[in-house]
């Protein structure tokens, strides 16, 4: 028996299991929830890992689930992207529930932390089974996972404004979810495959006889993964969901599950649909309107908040912006630079989000205007937030310059020098709201006596610096995951 | 004005909609695209395969129990969901 | 196309036909009722449309449904969308469930399952 | 509820209903039905129970803890069948292929894990229902409790 032939499938199964058997233990062996969920979240990560090592020597592989070959069974597919999409969401899930094992005693109850862990692993897993599967029906029951499981996270928070944020999610994740099932129906009306290789051989076909059905499909997955990825006008649940929930959520939700969708949606459009049908229809041209004024409004509105978490929020949809243009412009380096994009603005965009958790742990304050003179007494987080802000704003030796920079390269690519201008706003705009953070975080003394913050403990900061380091590690050295990344775009392109 | 746009809406929607309708294969004709080699196994090799003679038993709990495996696991997750928000406040 | 032939289509495909007019429906009641249980109604609603959808697509003329029996030969239904809509409906279910529960609470803390009383509350926003 | 001809009808059909969801879910592999359709009924038949007595005569017969093992045993016997798969040598969740003994078709003991399976996938249905109906009625009685 080769145990490392079954990854694929381990990869999801092991924190499935380790959150079925989590009630059990957070009634009976309290103790143990923690190391079990870390323990299973690192299994998953060291899988991904070694399949990332297995992709990049003998290429891109495939899983038969209960030994049924494609068309019968159950396919998962573990090709570059798929693997980058797993190792990016176990990595950072994994530096999170880190954090969350501390931050969560001071913001939830006790008696539902069990809950959150078992939440928090199933999310995890529904994750890493959206991104490896290559089968419509399947992704779809674990969008319903994930869209369940992310509104857990949130509602498990004693606040009203939770409850009514989680609501809100919800029903809008269920609309997308319906959208994405009526989708998947008329693909299998007109192919009979639900595996997505076999759907893509066949869809040329269907193409010439039921055009328009397609499109409509087309069009149902665009809104469905759109409203999950809270892609431009479709964003309207993301704000409250995600300022409202504990600051772990709201980094997962942020940093990796709107991920999931956009991973979701290239997939899509890039293995499944033929090119020719996207030329029937100004899809892709729609797809880079919507992330224009995403990356433009998204950063205005974050300009006017004044709460941290919601002006994160706000900057999310800004950045799921930057994606959805590297998915629109078609050329390769810009797909790389939204590829990259999705693991960096995972790293940063979840350590703005728990060095605000800090923030919130240590001093109670979530008013920007409150966190003056915060660089002085809580060192380490205030240090990580600045250089994820610089991140955010695209300086280089930070990853957030080198996605930008393979933006920027594609659109001039393709002759578009309008979103490389679209791209440079918006990092001006990124830093109006960025660096007055900074800026009064270090030079500026309040007046009155602060009290001294709580002292956080060593699991927040350490996923914290872990998370700044690899910031700039991946700034300094993006050829690290570059290989990966230029040879997913290939693969996705066809070339 | 609220209740109009919805309307509006709504009908745009269901002009597309019914307009596919109209275009898509007819319902219930062996000749169908979806009537190709996948369900012809299921039926004819279900039995000698998995041994059940109900053949939507041997697709959901054999060919494709990954998706049913999912399955259950959404009801575990709703549970876990609705138990912990009912027991946070 | 002739109005004739458009109708002669429905008819033909008129499962299709009416599952999108019910997902009309659900969507309508999803969208202009305030009441929340109602809104959830209607989102089971719209699931239950998409699954008729789903299912009718699987259906042969003249075919069983597929239980089989040996030695005999019968011409037997697509089972692949039943069994696939099968799950779809425990998905519904568990929706359903969190949603109610999520209502419970927001009656708790607002004393009311109004959508706009709610917002009126929270002041601004909408649901 | 203090109906007589309700609790006295109910008295008499509950344990039909209740070997009517067991023969569901025991012959999902034979007949129309399965794991859900059977543990359906069964929860069904919790639920009727619950009702038609009281609330608090129900959860005596069913406890909170034995709900959640419940629960957790359902699914884990779904994804520990799956992996026994793998320690046989075949992929995640294979039937044949892992050599399950597959019997003689029609018999009740056929078909290999796919009655297993079915088996969990009840009982996880059944729990399911009966646990979220508890649990949001008894968030209703709270609720009476505070106000």
């Amino acid at each position: 028996m080769n145990f490392s032939q079954h990854l694929p499938a381990l990869i999801v199964v092991v924190p499935l299991f380790f959150a079925f058997l989590m009630p059990l233990l957070a009634r009976w062996r309290k103790q143990w929830c923690v190391p079990v969920t870390l323990g299973a979240i690192i299994f998953s990560f060291l899988a991904a890992l070694k399949m990332v090592f297995q992709v990049m020597s003998t290429g891109p592989f495939s899983y038969y689930m209960g030994d049924w070959p494609p068309p019968w069974g159950i396919e998962l597919s573990i090709d570059y992207l798929a693997v980058f999409a797993a190792l990016t969401v176990t990595g950072v899930g994994l530096l999170i529930i880190w954090y969350g094992s501390k931050d969560l005693l001071h913001e939830l109850k006790s008696e539902v932390i069990g809950w959150y862990y078992t939440l928090y692993l199933l999310l995890i897993a529904s994750m890493v089974g959206i991104v490896i599967t290559n089968d419509i029906f399947n992704m779809f029951v674990f969008l319903e996972i994930c869209a369940i499981a992310s509104c857990g996270i949130i509602s498990i928070k004693e606040s009203r404004d939770c409850i009514e944020a989680a609501f809100k999610y919800l029903v809008l994740s269920v609309l997308g979810s319906g959208a994405f099932l009526l989708a998947a129906a008329m693909l299998y009306m007109v192919t009979g495959h639900l595996n997505f290789t076999f759907m893509a051989e066949a869809l040329p076909e269907a193409m010439a006889l039921y055009p328009n059905n397609l499109l409509v499909a087309l069009g149902l997955l665009i809104v469905g993964l759109g409203v999950k990825a809270a892609l431009f006008p479709l964003h309207v649940w993301l704000p409250d969901a995600h300022s409202s929930a504990p600051s772990p959520s709201s980094a997962v939700l942020s940093g990796l599950v709107i991920k999931v969708y956009a991973v979701a949606m290239i997939r899509l459009l890039y293995l499944v649909f033929p090119r020719e049908l996207l030329g029937l229809a100004p899809v892709m041209d729609m797809i880079l309107g919507m992330s224009t004024l995403a990356i433009i409004i998204g950063s205005m509105f974050a300009i006017v908040q004044d709460d941290i978490k919601k002006m994160l929020a706000y900057s999310s949809i800004a950045q799921i912006g930057y994606v959805f243009l590297g998915v629109g412009l078609m050329s390769e380096s810009a797909l790389v630079g939204g590829i990259l994009h999705i693991f960096n603005h995972a790293m940063m965009k979840s350590m703005l989000f728990l060095a605000a958790g800090a923030f919130i742990y240590g001093t109670g304050a979530r008013k920007l205007s409150e966190l003056k003179g915060v660089g002085h007494t809580m060192p380490i987080p205030t240090i990580a937030f600045c250089i994820g802000a610089f991140a955010m704003v695209g300086i280089p030796i930070t990853s957030g310059f080198i996605s930008k920079w393979y933006l920027a390269l594609g659109a001039l690519d393709v002759g578009r020098p309008f979103f490389t201008a679209v791209i440079l706003i918006s990092s001006l705009l990124n830093g109006i709201y960025y660096l007055p953070i900074v800026v009064n975080a270090f030079f500026s003394k309040t007046e009155e006596v602060v009290p001294e913050p709580e002292k956080l403990p060593k699991q927040m900061l350490v996923p914290l610096a872990l998370l700044s380091f690899g910031v700039i590690l991946f700034g300094v050295y993006p050829s690290l995951i570059l290989g990966i990344v230029y040879r997913a775009a290939q693969l996705l392109l066809g070339l | 004005m609220r209740k109009l746009l919805i309307l509006f809406f709504l009908a745009v929607i269901m002009v597309v909609m019914v307009a596919t309708v109209v275009e898509m294969p007819t319902i219930g004709d062996p000749a169908n695209v979806t009537n190709n080699e996948v369900p012809r196994r299921y039926v004819e090799e279900s039995l000698k395969e998995t041994g059940a003679l109900n053949v939507i038993a041997s697709i959901i709990t054999d060919y494709r129990a990954f998706d049913t495996l999912g399955e259950a696991t959404v009801l575990f997750v709703a549970i876990a969901a609705a138990l912990s928000n009912l027991k946070a406040h | 196309m002739t109005i004739t032939e458009i109708v002669l289509r429905l008819h033909a495909n008129s499962y299709y036909f009416f599952a999108i007019i019910l997902f009309i429906i659900g969507f309508h009641t999803m969208l202009t009722h305030n009441n929340l249980i109602k809104k959830v109604i209607g989102m089971n609603i719209m699931d239950m449309a998409i699954f008729l959808f789903f299912v009718a697509i699987g259906y042969v003329r003249g075919g069983r449904s597929p239980i089989l029996e040996p030695g005999v030969n019968h011409t037997f239904i697509n089972p692949l969308p039943s069994a696939l809509i099968l799950t779809g409906i425990v998905v519904a279910v568990s929706v359903t469930a969190y949603a109610l529960s999520l209502i419970v609470k927001l009656y708790k803390h607002y004393g009311t399952i109004d959508a706009e009383e709610i917002m009126r509350i929270r002041g601004g926003g909408s649901l | 509820m203090e109906d007589v001809i309700v609790r006295y009808v109910s008295r008499f059909i509950l344990p039909f209903v209740q070997l009517y969801g067991l023969y569901v879910v025991l012959h999902g592999h034979l007949s129309p039905g399965g794991g859900f359709s059977g543990g359906a009924v069964i929860g069904a038949s919790m639920i009727l129970y619950a009702l038609s007595f009281n609330l608090a005569a129900g959860s005596k017969k069913l406890s909170h803890d034995v709900s959640s093992i419940l629960e957790s045993s359902g699914a884990l016997i779904f994804a520990g069948m799956g992996l026994i798969s793998i320690l046989l040598g075949a992929n995640f969740l294979a039937n044949r292929a892992a050599g399950f003994p597959l019997g003689t078709p029609g018999n009740l003991f056929s078909s290999g894990s796919i009655a297993i399976i079915t088996f969990g996938v009840g009982i996880k249905v059944a729990s399911t229902m009966i646990t979220l109906f508890y649990s949001l009625i008894e968030e209703e009685d709270h609720s009476h409790d505070h106000h």
